[in-house]
């Protein structure tokens, strides 16, 4: 019995050493082409922060043209339209802005959450030694680098990137005439969002699996803390919703590849070229995009709430509130996501009745979110709350989601959304969800889970500076946008100033753009914070937050094969300052005697 | 070492339970028989000719149709053996199914019927003014 | 610096509150071409009420949870020796932040389908608007066409002979509720008037009756709200919004200009309606 | 990792091998990745005017769909006695069973090539269905030209050109220039009544039966003299309605079931070489059982395309 007990619930006697020895991989295995789940989600954390600097300067580019519009853009401008003497022409803005948010979205957001932490988490929280299907993991990874590879080329084919705002919306898609970038930069377009699709597509099954068999003894499902729920409700939503946008991307490409005609409406001319023919459907895209893609951002936050929830709780070192709650409402958002995705399309000439039955399901959608966050401030009360960057970030995560939630709620309202609609409050709207709550949750996880990818503790002296430069950066960047959506500002202009009753609104967005710079800034902290500590940072032993999850018992970092002992699991994630044992920490493997039960008798729970 | 266990776990509800193929093969011949035959034999014709107001095209999709998810549902119970498995197939199924559905019954509601008057080919009312002639007929009659 | 993250926090929504307070009186607020930035039609009124409603419920949910995030911040940093509660939940407390939201939701929800129906509903619409349209706007990169029928006809599906068309400058009668036919000839457009609170997209393929009304004359401007490939940004029109008299002198105007074959013109007006004419050999 | 202490009974999860659920789930990805093609076909079938439906317009062969529907369900029972014997440790039979499978499958593909080759003799292939009567006229008058302009006659023309333009051809090539020039004198009625149709066409004085009487005639006339091989290539106009449409969901369906079929092939290959080189054993069961319930989802999917496609 004693094997199954690990008696060393600080863990510093055993750094993990020992793991190693089994296997002797060559450098390539090891690192490149490794089948580790942890190697595979450090690569992919690694792969997605270098992304999330292209689409930022992307977004740069979109800010600078928005402040100082047709003034020389610096360092693009003058490298690739020295002719115009670095201005930028409009139909760059628009590519500007579709590959910012193609490159935020699809390498950055959703790969950093389910294929980093995702990865590196999910069989350290359950307890298994590695994920179902290695190989088809590192595949995974790799299906990656195509999708970039299609991205990043398409600024260089004729005609350039693709330009149809990352809906891509036929008939500008569909028809090359249309556009611009609608040439081969749109096939590139769809051919990397391909890729990514089969990338998750793979990640996903393999989580579900994982998490569904590959639990350590004793991991019931009401043991696994949040993340494991998140992380498996978002591969569910993955597995049954991009199915569809994978699909719906074929018959796009045939469209244009081959003449079919699913989202093509015969009898256009379309810039001069000959008319269309066929009797396809433009909403049909809409529709099969945006069953995918409402579905996609819950997919984009659910698991940063899950790990949000870990942390909160650790870091107030009290139980979560209402643990089965907090999993009802994940599931909840996850199934009422799936009946919602017509709100976006209220003003796209949509059935108005179907246009009433989205809006009764999307005011709903609000009420597993409520339950989420009153949670949240629910497990901060009566806590002892540690501030660390972690949980710093954690909090900056509640706070802004309950911006960007709210914010959701004017446009779930359909008469609202009449005037606000494809206005900057929607693109307020999905920032603050999107950067102030995910990627809040995001640097919080970096945090947290550094010490056990690298057995060392990033900085938190510059985790906090760069979280308050974020977090001012941030809020000075994107609150404004309500406003600007207030005043009737469209998006996706190049020029919006061309507008009379837009010209005023210039000051403010060069304040933003300001703004929008040192938030830039502020990422070069967390970068250098990142690569110098994993070399430089303090050395630490397997718990160095004294949390309670499976993977604080395995050594930091985890050998191959991850837990030098097999975990067995007690009980849930969250017993902190439970009565029962001194310390106010209670891991999920630590095994009580009968007399230490006994002793107190655990007040009445919720479950 | 779990990948053994739970094999040999499969083999013994693989043995519990004999499928007799060849009847499961029979039946699913027979019903694409039906459907073939439903298509080319004019019966459904004179069949719907005498219940009156029914449109021949609807009975035969609906039986065609019908026939088609009892083939499936064999294939489906016997040949992949879902009769036999445990609980988890309908965790498994269930929400697929239900999202299939709701994503067919909204197009349908959608697409299927138009709210706002929906030409295509689009008339190239506006073309025509431009270049003078060749419009296509604004609404074009139906095939059949 | 103890309590200073309940602060910094705390400071955050303080200052969201106080730009908002502050946008209307900075212009940052709804367009401004009414007194107070007010719609200029009944429905968009209607829409700024409901946003305004909103507004409250969303401030004090969102007052009332960052005050207790920051009040939370503030009582409960770590101090020495001390030890947070132990609990797992409360039932009672979950089901009433669930079923009160719910409430706000669904009322917010049932309150607004009114609106929604007048302006979407074709049944709903103003019988005479609807049965007279009065244009046909077709969206087109990047520009609008606008067909009216001829003074005194109404507007057929096909165009007619005696059609009359401008490009950018949309003229619409006062005090009326007044509907098109709102049509796209090659990619997605949004027809989107700022002050009128209107916005619909304009489909290829299919063709969607849009209405509104004016309360106030004067010229709008007509934004194109849904990317529509390079020139998206430049896409603007305008709408004129006049009595009826002067709405109808205006359409005479255009059929005079427009079937004016030069020499009637020349005759009547002299040399002033010279240059509708040139263009002719 | 301490594999060797005793690990406690106690499994968590479902009791089925976990490349057996991950098939399962795969599956379920791929039931939603067929319903947006299906799904597709449903509504804009429904919500479209018209569609073809005759036979002698859409060259859709219920016979040959039928003859593919059995071929499938017969090699769906061909792959699960393949598991059957796995189960009985027979991997002789089993690996002859996987033979017949794949055999099967080439068979299913021979026909759908079949049917593929009549669309494609016919031009049913997306974005070239004329749809109207100019279309129609439109391509035809394209199609001939392209057909006169790589003919013989043209090639003929620039030989000739080229002669001339050489100094001593006359000379040189006496003989052949004068089978040439008889070659070209002999289809001079075809390109006369060539050119006829073409101004017909362009100047619309003839409406698509009368275009297509004309064609036929042409043809025939291109017949007799040898000269229907240039011909062949234009195609009789019609006009679909729809057409395009139901050639788009025609072809993305079959094709991506036939994508599936070719995958499948991919994997009873592996099986088979495992079994012929006498590696296969009873660590293969997972492996047979899930190539089994990918192909049996294969045949599923061609049940509803069957009915969907090819009655309705
Ligand atoms: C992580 C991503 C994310 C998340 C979580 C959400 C969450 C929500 N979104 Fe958002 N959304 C996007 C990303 C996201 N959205 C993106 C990217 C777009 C634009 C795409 C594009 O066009 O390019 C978009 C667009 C978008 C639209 C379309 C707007 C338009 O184009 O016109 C709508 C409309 O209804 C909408 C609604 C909502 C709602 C109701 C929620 C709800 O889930 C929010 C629920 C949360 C709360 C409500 C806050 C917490 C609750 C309380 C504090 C309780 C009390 C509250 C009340 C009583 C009100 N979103
Ligand atoms: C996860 C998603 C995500 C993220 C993180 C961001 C982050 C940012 N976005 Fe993004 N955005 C989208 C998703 C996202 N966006 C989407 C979906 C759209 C809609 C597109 C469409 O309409 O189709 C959009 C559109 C969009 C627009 C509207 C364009 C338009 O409609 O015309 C704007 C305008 O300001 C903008 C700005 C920004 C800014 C300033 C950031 C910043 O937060 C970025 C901060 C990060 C960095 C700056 C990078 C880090 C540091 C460096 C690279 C070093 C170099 C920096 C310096 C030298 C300063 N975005
Ligand atoms: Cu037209 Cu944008
Ligand atoms: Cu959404």
């Amino acid at each position: 019995m004693s094997t199954l007990n690990p008696a060393h619930p600080l863990g510093h006697a055993h750094s993990g050493d020992d793991a190693h020895t089994h296997h002797e991989l060559s450098f390539v295995r090891k690192y490149v082409f490794s089948t580790d789940h942890k190697i595979i989600g450090i690569q992919f954390l690694c792969t997605t922060l270098l992304m999330l600097m292209v689409g930022g300067s992307l977004a740069l580019g979109v800010r600078w043209q928005l402040a100082f519009p047709w003034k020389t853009m610096p360092i693009i401008g003058p490298l690739l339209f020295s002719s115009q003497g670095g201005v930028v022409p409009p139909e760059f803005y628009t590519m500007l802005f579709t590959m910012h948010a193609t490159v935020m979205i699809f390498l950055v957001i959703i790969p950093i959450l389910a294929g980093a932490f995702g990865n590196f988490v999910i069989p350290l929280q359950i307890g298994a030694d590695d994920m179902a299907f290695p190989t088809l993991n590192m595949l995974s990874y790799w299906f990656m680098w195509p999708a970039i590879g299609f991205f990043m080329s398409s600024f260089f084919v004729e005609g350039g990137g693709a330009a149809a705002g990352w809906t891509s919306y036929p008939s500008l898609s569909a028809q090359a005439a249309a556009a611009p970038g609608s040439g081969a930069g749109q096939t590139l377009w769809l051919m990397g969002v391909t890729f990514v699709g089969v990338s998750s597509m793979m990640g996903s099954v393999n989580y579900m699996t994982t998490i569904i068999n590959m639990r350590a003894p004793g991991m019931t499902l009401f043991r696994m803390p949040t993340t494991i729920w998140a992380m498996f409700i978002t591969a569910i939503l993955q597995a049954f919703a991009l199915p569809v946008l994978t699909a719906a991307g074929f018959m796009l490409l045939m469209d244009r590849l081959v003449g079919t005609c699913f989202f093509t409406p015969g009898g256009l001319i379309i810039n001069n070229a000959e008319p269309t023919v066929g009797s396809g459907q433009i909403l049909l895209w809409q529709h099969l995009f945006w069953f995918y893609s409402h579905p996609a951002v819950y997919i984009m936050i659910l698991p940063a709430m899950g790990m949000v929830s870990d942390m909160i709780s650790t870091f107030s070192r009290k139980p979560l509130f209402g643990y089965k709650p907090m999993v009802y409402s994940l599931s909840a958002i996850a199934g009422l996501g799936f009946i919602v995705w017509g709100h976006h399309m209220f003003m796209s000439g949509m059935n108005p009745y179907l246009g009433m039955t989205f809006m009764l399901s999307t005011m709903m959608i609000a009420l597993p979110s409520a339950v989420k966050t009153f949670n949240w401030l629910g497990t901060l009360w009566g806590g002892n709350i540690q501030f660390t960057v972690p949980m710093l970030n954690s909090l900056g995560f509640v706070s802004m989601f309950i911006v960007g939630g709210l914010s959701g709620i004017f446009m779930a309202a359909v008469p609202v959304d009449i005037y606000i609609h494809d206005t900057y409050f929607i693109v307020a709207h999905f920032h603050y969800v999107l950067f102030g709550a995910t990627m809040f949750g995001v640097f919080g996880g970096i945090h947290y889970w550094f010490p056990k990818m690298f057995g060392r503790m990033m900085n938190e002296s510059v985790g906090k500076v760069h979280f308050v430069l974020s977090f001012i950066g941030f809020n000075c960047t994107f609150f404004p946008m309500h406003l600007l959506g207030v005043a009737g500002m469209p998006r996706r202009l190049a020029d919006p100033y061309n507008y009379p009753y837009l010209a005023h609104l210039l000051p403010m967005n060069q304040f933003m753009t300001y703004s929008a710079i040192l938030m830039g800034f502020a990422q070069f902290l967390l970068l250098g914070n990142f690569f110098y500590s994993m070399f430089k940072g303090k050395k630490v032993g397997r718990n160095p937050w004294n949390a309670n999850s499976l993977e604080w018992t395995a050594p930091s970092p985890p050998g191959h094969g991850n837990f030098d002992i097999l975990p067995v699991v007690y009980r849930g994630p969250y017993e902190y300052a439970s009565p029962l044992v001194e310390e106010d920490f209670l891991p999920q493997t630590r095994r009580l005697t009968p007399e230490q039960m006994a002793a107190v008798k655990p007040p009445a729970t919720a479950h | 070492m779990t990948e053994d266990h739970a094999a040999t776990v499969a083999d013994h509800s693989d043995a519990a339970h004999h499928v007799n193929y060849m009847l499961v093969f029979g039946a699913l011949c027979a019903l694409t028989l039906l459907s073939v035959l439903a298509d080319l034999m004019g019966g459904i014709e004179a069949l719907s000719n005498a219940i009156g107001h029914f449109n021949t095209k609807l009975i035969i999709g609906f039986i065609v149709l019908t026939v088609a998810c009892f083939k499936a549902s064999f294939v489906m119970l016997y040949f992949m053996h879902l009769k036999f498995e445990g609980k988890w197939k309908f965790v498994l199924l269930a929400p697929t199914f239900v999202l299939a559905m709701a994503l067919v019954v909204t197009l349908a509601a959608e697409i299927a019927v138009h709210y706002y008057t929906f030409n295509t080919p689009q008339s190239a009312v506006t073309a025509s003014v431009e270049h003078g002639g060749s419009a296509a007929p604004a609404h074009a009659a139906p095939a059949h | 610096m103890r309590k200073a993250w309940s602060l910094f926090f705390l400071a955050a929504a303080v200052v969201a509150v106080a730009a908002c307070w502050a946008a209307p009186g900075m212009h940052w607020w709804f367009p401004q071409k009414s007194p107070g930035g007010h719609a200029v039609s009944p429905l968009g009124n209607q829409i700024d009420d409901l946003f305004y409603l909103i507004l409250v419920i969303t401030s004090v949910t969102f007052i009332g949870t960052q005050a207790m995030l920051a009040f939370v911040l503030w009582k409960y940093e770590a101090a020495p020796g001390r030890r947070s509660a132990f609990t797992h939940g409360s039932h009672s407390l979950e089901v009433i932040w669930s079923v009160v939201p719910a409430g706000i939701m669904l009322f917010i929800a049932l309150y607004q389908m009114d609106v929604w129906a007048r302006y979407r509903i074709q049944s709903r619409f103003d019988p005479y608007a609807f049965e007279h349209p009065i244009a046909e706007v077709t969206a087109r990169q990047f520009e609008w066409r606008i067909r009216y029928p001829a003074p005194g006809k109404t507007l057929q599906a096909k165009p007619q002979p005696d059609d009359l068309y401008t490009v950018n400058d949309f003229h619409i009668p006062l005090g009326r509720p007044v509907m098109f036919q709102l049509r796209s000839d090659d990619v997605l457009h949004s027809f989107f008037l700022p002050h009128h609170r209107v916005k619909q997209d304009a489909v290829p393929g299919m063709t969607i009756p849009v209405w509104f009304e004016s309360t106030q004359t004067g010229e709008f401007e007509l934004v194109c709200a849904e990317l529509c490939g390079w020139g998206h940004y430049k896409m603007r029109g305008q709408i004129t919004a006049q009595r009826e008299e002067e709405f109808q002198e205006y359409l005479k105007k255009l059929s005079q200009s427009q079937f004016d074959d030069g020499v009637l013109a020349a005759n009547a007006a002299g040399a002033q309606q010279a240059p509708a004419g040139e263009e002719k050999p | 990792m301490t594999h060797a202490t005793a690990t406690p009974t106690l499994k968590m999860g479902v009791p089925i091998p976990n490349g057996k659920l991950g098939m399962w789930l795969f599956l379920g990805t791929e039931i939603m990745f067929f319903t947006a093609f299906i799904g597709t076909y449903i509504v804009v079938r429904m919500g479209s005017p018209g569609w073809p439906t005759d036979p002698a317009v859409t060259h859709i062969k219920v016979a040959l769909g039928g003859i593919n529907t059995f071929v499938l369900i017969c090699s769906s029972v061909s792959v699960v006695l393949a598991h059957e014997a796995m189960a009985q440790r027979n991997f002789k039979r089993a690996t002859d069973w996987i033979i017949a499978t794949l055999l099967l499958a080439c068979v299913f593909l021979g026909i759908k090539s079949v049917e593929y080759y009549g669309k494609f003799d016919h031009d049913i292939l997306p974005g070239r269905i004329p749809e109207t009567e100019t279309l129609a006229l439109d391509k035809l008058q394209r199609e001939l030209d392209s057909a006169f302009k790589t003919s013989e006659l043209a090639v003929l023309r620039k030989k000739l050109a080229d002669w001339e333009k050489t100094p001593d051809a006359e000379t040189k090539y006496a003989a052949e220039i004068k089978k040439s020039q008889d070659r070209v004198t002999a289809l001079g009625p075809v390109e006369q009544s060539y050119k006829e149709l073409r101004t017909k066409i362009k100047g619309r004085e003839i409406d698509l039966h009368q275009a297509e009487e004309q064609l036929t005639a042409l043809k025939s006339a291109a017949q007799n003299e040898n000269f229907a091989r240039g011909l062949s290539s234009v195609h009789e106009p019609h006009v679909i309605l729809y057409g395009n449409m139901f050639a788009s969901s025609y072809f993305i369906m079959t094709g991506f079931h036939a994508l599936h079929v070719v995958i499948g092939m991919f994997m009873f290959g592996g099986i088979i070489w495992l079994g012929k080189t006498q590696r296969l054993g009873s660590q293969h069961g997972v492996l047979v059982e899930n190539c089994g319930l990918y192909w049996h989802f294969v045949d599923l999917v061609w049940i509803f395309l069957f009915p969907l496609l090819y009655i309705i």
